[in-house]
């Protein structure tokens, strides 16, 4: 499988920059030129020079040392959401594939409920109601996402509880703890690693939208959508100023959606 | 048929019920007192009494379930309370004046996204891996993975900054709905084109295919007869469902803009607070989602022979 | 008495609509019993829920009603456990019978590694041991399903099923899906193993010809019940029952001998 | 009419020649993955893009391989018909058996929809269906396999064509019904006068209906004559291995109900 992955070239060059990027974002203080919050007005809208690589913004601050520490709650943070939102769906979905009748029944229903409002609607109703911060979007986030991956997980488990192998196993006794560790895990976790990667970019768009117009992410903190908001209010004058963190974004969005795409070519069992 | 659309309208009324039962908790889990915020953005001092008062007049004093059923029968009646901002003001008529303007845009939209996508889309399946196809698919790949406020700020650099045909922003200027409509459609357009695309490829490896093919059909038939309408049949939800997200998806845009509709309302009630119009916005997108759904289904039902099949027998 | 079934009855709800289930009986008290090293054909065709009593027997799922008993052991009662070392199974759809993620090498060490504990060679010794039982050769280790044919898969899954040296193999149709010459094949190779080691069957099917082939004993399925029981396969001509009769007469027309090339013709 | 053809399908098939006799049936005997419903879908232009073919196949003086896709499609229509394996997948859900009946009829033989209702009727009357007007205004998924078949045949037969080329037909049927399917096609070729390709990995079968026998094997034929030439008196291993296998089955039924 490691072979399978490393050949792919695909998934090699995309997790190659998630993982730099995530390295970046993780020695921040170390990489960075600049502090990225000190603002100095005799430099603002500065050229890229050896001081401030990327130039400065309107506060005369280092644009790439923003970028730099935006990694971590645009990056970090839809990470966070990520894992906060599979693990929820796949204990729920997991006890829901398991159980059957009224525990079931419940589940499902509730997953239905949760599903019936548009996402991005359900993450300002949150937000709204909460007060704006990130906390309250990722939180949001984790609402809104956690049933959709609940039902696809206990559909999953339905889906392999009746393949043949598995009722193989269960006729000669295999221990159930073999057939899930080795049956069943490895082919859910292999789909819903896919799924999770290509949402991955979703979640980070999602984040930075909402920081973006302001509900998340708060001032000063360095953010790409922040940073976008920002540039926004300069457009005019400066219209150069939106480019970097908007390029942020395209570039690891599309990391993940084609790592998801890569993944999903490497662990089907059927390619060779 | 008709026994179906009554069983799927019956389970309908349930999902609404649970909806207005969470636009109405939601409220109920702000940090502070309603009143107070009532109160503060009214500038007045929140004093004890003056609080009674207004929670009175907001019936915060009556029991939890009781206020729900009133709110309920008040919401039925189209009767959302009135605005914290400006209390003169009903949340009804405030949602109404910003209503048109969200309409107009969402649905110019809809019309770009189905009058590009299909083509492309149509022509992509038939001319798989083509030179076309590949770019295509390209701009779909750059399409998903860029956030469309981003596209919003280019675009607006490009056509009303450096070019200067377009206005910026507003609902006044001519032509100022066509930037707003073309960036809202962008995103959906990759999504209907991969969607379709993708499908109808599926579809053409179906075996009526291959059989419509040895009865000696003309391809075009086969495509347009055959495959898109399988194709359109399977995506039909999806379909259907991006009509509410498409209205959900203006807030971003509307803000950017500044397009005076109920996305950018429901962002300045969001930092003023308003909590009565958030409830009703949260309200109307949850109710429109499924009654969108609703249709759809009952589409999806009346196309499909498969499914109302069993009244035949 | 190795598998006793008796008065077993199994209905599932099929819901239609959303709100409104409706039962289907696809079992009607089903009663009948298999011997220590003998072939038992089950015969009938798609639908007639011989399929589901497959499943009842190898546990995977219960009778609405009625027991099933393996060596006079209620394979559903808390006991049941222990017979599950007699049972085994071959399935028509070969391909879903194995993880596609596995090596061949791990689809049949799963039943040696429940039973017996050996070490890694012994393991790869019985395997290998195992895969020349069925005509395979030990290249065929570390080869994945999907590098198979179908043939050869289905080796595979008979290879695991002998494994835990079970009493009795249900075949639940599982040459269906091969070539008339890999059915041969196949039903060649289960007559041998039924000659070397100790071992009965429950076959599975809706072909005849097959039946008579390897089978000692025939129950006619239908609709959800036994219709007609040969205990004798050379009695299978004095079928009575007229879904039995009907059955046969297809046969017969069928298997003419290809060698009398004019008697044979149809029109 | 005659087909002569060598072609290299990515190495799939080789060096394939053989001929149709009119009012012949042709039976293509092989294990699966022997490549005998690739050399027909070959004949018929109906291979995507992907396929590389090489060599000829005459209808009626009509390069088949060479000729343009127009012509390939008016052919495969009017004068070569196909029944396919699978008849439960092979009808558009979305539209009743009727419609998918006209627009076939329509398109190939030139009629108005008006015209081609009748001989719909008179297609599955011919048949043997029961309540021929009802099964036409049903949907592919509310008939069961064995009709849809034959429809499928219906079709065929109401085009009138030279060949009626069948894959696999008996394969998807219970073993109870296959001796019914094969009947109706040793019928077809009695009353209709057409020629007939028979493709089937079961002997038993093709030999049923066909003529002339071709054995194939990984993509190559192995042995071709008469069907009694190769039945009784096999030369070639592969063909000698097939009718063993089907003996040896067909020997121990007929010694139990003799």
């Amino acid at each position: 499988m490691t072979r399978k992955l490393l050949r792919n070239k695909v998934v090699l060059v995309t997790t190659s920059i998630i993982l730099i990027t995530i390295l970046i974002g993780a020695f921040a203080h170390q990489i960075a030129p600049n502090d990225p919050n000190e603002a100095s007005i005799i430099n603002k809208y500065s050229r890229s020079s050896d001081e401030f690589p990327l130039g400065t913004d309107h506060l005369g601050r280092c644009i790439l040392s923003r970028l730099i520490y935006g990694i971590r709650p645009t990056v970090f943070l839809s990470l966070f959401t990520m894992l906060c939102t599979i693990a929820l769906g796949t204990l729920i979905g997991v006890i829901s594939g398991y159980s059957i009748g009224i525990v079931d029944e419940v589940i499902m229903r509730i997953c239905d409920i949760m599903l019936s409002f548009p996402s991005q609607v359900m993450i300002l109703a949150v937000v709204g109601m909460l007060g704006v911060g990130i906390n309250n979007v990722i939180f949001a986030s984790i609402m809104i996402k956690w049933a959709w991956y609940a039902r696809m997980i206990r559909s999953m488990v339905i889906k392999y509880n009746n393949k043949n192998y598995i009722l193989y196993s269960k006729t000669i006794g295999t221990s159930r703890s073999f057939i899930i560790t080795r049956h069943m895990i490895p082919n859910i976790i292999s789909e819903v690693i896919v799924l999770a990667t290509l949402d991955m970019g979703w979640v980070i768009i999602s984040i930075s939208t909402l920081s973006f117009l302001g509900l998340g992410v708060q001032a000063p903190t360095a953010e790409w959508g922040a940073m976008l908001s920002e540039a926004k209010n300069v457009l005019s004058t400066n219209p150069s100023q939106m480019l970097a963190p908007g390029l942020a974004i395209l570039i690891i969005v599309s990391a993940f959606n084609l790592l998801g795409d890569g993944l999903r070519d490497v662990l089907d069992p059927r390619e060779v | 048929m008709t026994k179906y659309i009554i069983r799927r309208i019956l389970i309908a009324i349930p999902m609404m019920l649970a909806v207005s039962f969470i636009a109405f908790v939601l409220i109920n889990l702000i940090p502070a007192d309603p009143a107070e915020v009532a109160l503060r953005v009214n500038e007045i001092i929140p004093t004890d009494e003056v609080i009674e008062a207004m929670r009175e007049e907001l019936g915060l004093d009556k029991p939890y379930f009781q206020r729900y059923l009133s709110w309920l029968w008040d919401v039925i009646r189209l009767d959302f309370g009135n605005s914290y901002i400006n209390n003169t003001r009903t949340v009804y008529g405030e949602i109404t004046r910003a209503l048109p303007a969200t309409l107009r845009l969402a649905s110019l939209s809809l019309i770009i996204v189905i009058l590009v996508s299909f083509p492309i889309a149509i022509f992509c399946a038939v001319y798989k891996d083509s030179f076309f196809d590949r770019f295509i698919r390209l701009l779909i790949f750059v399409g998903t993975s860029i956030p469309n406020y981003w596209v919003a700020l280019l675009l607006i650099w490009l056509f009303s900054l450096k070019l200067g045909i377009l206005p910026t922003s507003g609902n006044e200027a001519k032509g100022s709905i066509i930037l707003p409509a073309v960036t809202l459609s962008l995103t959906y357009i990759s999504t209907y084109v991969r969607l379709i695309r993708n499908n109808m490829i599926e579809n053409m490896t179906e075996n009526y295919v291959f059989y419509a093919r040895v009865r000696g059909l003309k391809e075009r038939v086969i495509i347009i007869k055959h495959v898109l309408k399988n194709s359109l049949q399977s995506c039909i939800t999806a379909l259907g469902m991006s009509v509410v997200q498409l209205l959900s998806g203006t807030v971003v845009i509307e803000n950017i803009f500044s397009w005076p509709g109920i996305g950018r309302l429901c962002i300045s009630s969001i930092f003023n607070r308003d909590y009565p119009i958030i409830q009703a916005y949260i309200l109307m997108m949850g109710i429109l989602f499924i009654l969108c759904n609703l249709i759809v289904d009952i589409v999806h039902h009346k196309l499909d022979p498969r499914l109302h099949g069993g009244d035949i027998n | 008495m190795l598998l006793q079934v008796e008065n077993v009855y199994k209905s599932y709800s099929k819901s239609c609509g959303i709100i409104k289930k409706e039962k289907l009986q696809v079992l009607k008290g089903v009663s009948f019993k298999l011997h220590r090293s003998e072939c038992l054909g089950i015969i009938g065709e798609s639908g007639s829920g011989k399929s589901t009593l497959g499943r009842l027997i190898i546990g995977v799922e219960k009778p609405d009603n009625g027991n099933i008993f393996i060596n006079n052991t209620n394979i559903n009662s808390s006991r049941g456990k222990s017979i599950k070392k007699d049972v085994s199974v071959v399935f028509q759809d070969y391909f879903s019978s194995v993880n596609p993620r596995f090596k061949i090498i791990d689809i049949i060490s799963e039943p040696i590694r429940v039973y017996e504990k050996l070490s890694k060679k012994d393991t790869t010794l019985k395997i290998i041991n195992l895969l020349e039982r069925v005509g395979l050769s030990k290249k065929f280790l570390s080869r994945y399903p999907h590098e198979l044919s179908g043939g050869q898969l289905q080796r595979v899954c008979i290879a695991r099923a002998i494994a835990t040296k079970p009493k009795f193999i249900v075949l639940d149709e599982a040459i269906s899906s091969l070539d008339v010459s890999i059915q041969v094949q196949i039903l060649d190779l289960l007559k041998e193993l039924k000659n070397d080691i100790d071992i009965s069957y429950i076959f599975i099917t809706h072909d005849l010809t097959a039946v008579t082939y390897i089978c000692d004993r025939v129950i006619f399925f239908h609709d959800g019940n036994i219709v007609e029981q040969v205990d004798n396969i050379e009695d299978l001509k004095n079928v009575k029952n007229d879904y039995s009769k009907n059955l046969l007469q297809a046969a017969t027309q069928m298997n003419v001998r290809e060698a009398i090339y004019e008697n044979q013709r149809v029109s | 009419m005659d087909f002569k053809d060598y072609k290299d399908v990515v190495h799939i098939i080789r060096d394939i020649s053989f001929s149709l006799k009119k009012n012949h049936c042709l039976g293509i005997v092989g294990e699966s993955g022997s490549g005998k419903s690739i050399t027909c879908r070959a004949i018929l232009g109906l291979l995507g893009k992907n396929f590389n073919i090489e060599g000829d196949a005459f209808f009626e003086g009509i390069n088949l391989l060479k000729a343009d896709k127009r012509r390939i499609r008016r052919i495969r229509g009017k004068e070569v018909s196909m029944i396919l394996q699978n008849p439960m997948t092979s009808f558009d859900p979305l539209y009743s058996i009727e419609n998918q009946m006209i627009e076939t009829l329509v398109e190939n033989l030139g009629i108005s929809i008006s015209e081609a209702k009748p001989l719909c009727l008179k297609a599955v009357e011919e048949m043997n269906i029961i309540n021929p007007k009802v099964v036409l205004k049903k949907y592919p998924h509310e008939l069961s396999g064995g009709m849809l078949q034959r429809v499928m045949i219906g079709i065929a037969l109401t085009l009138k064509p030279q060949i009626i080329i069948a894959d696999e037909p008996t394969t998807a049927v219970d073993s109870a019904n296959q001796i019914k399917v094969l009947k109706e096609f040793a019928n077809i070729k009695e009353k209709y006068h057409t020629s007939m390709i028979f493709i089937s990995h079961d002997l038993g079968a093709i030999s049923k209906v066909a003529d002339d026998i071709i054995v194939m094997k990984d993509g190559r034929i192995v042995e071709q004559g008469t069907a009694k030439e190769i039945l009784n008196s096999p030369k070639n291993h592969h063909t000698k291995y097939l009718i063993d296998t089907r003996k040896s089955l067909v020997d121990r039924f007929n010694y139990i109900i003799k």
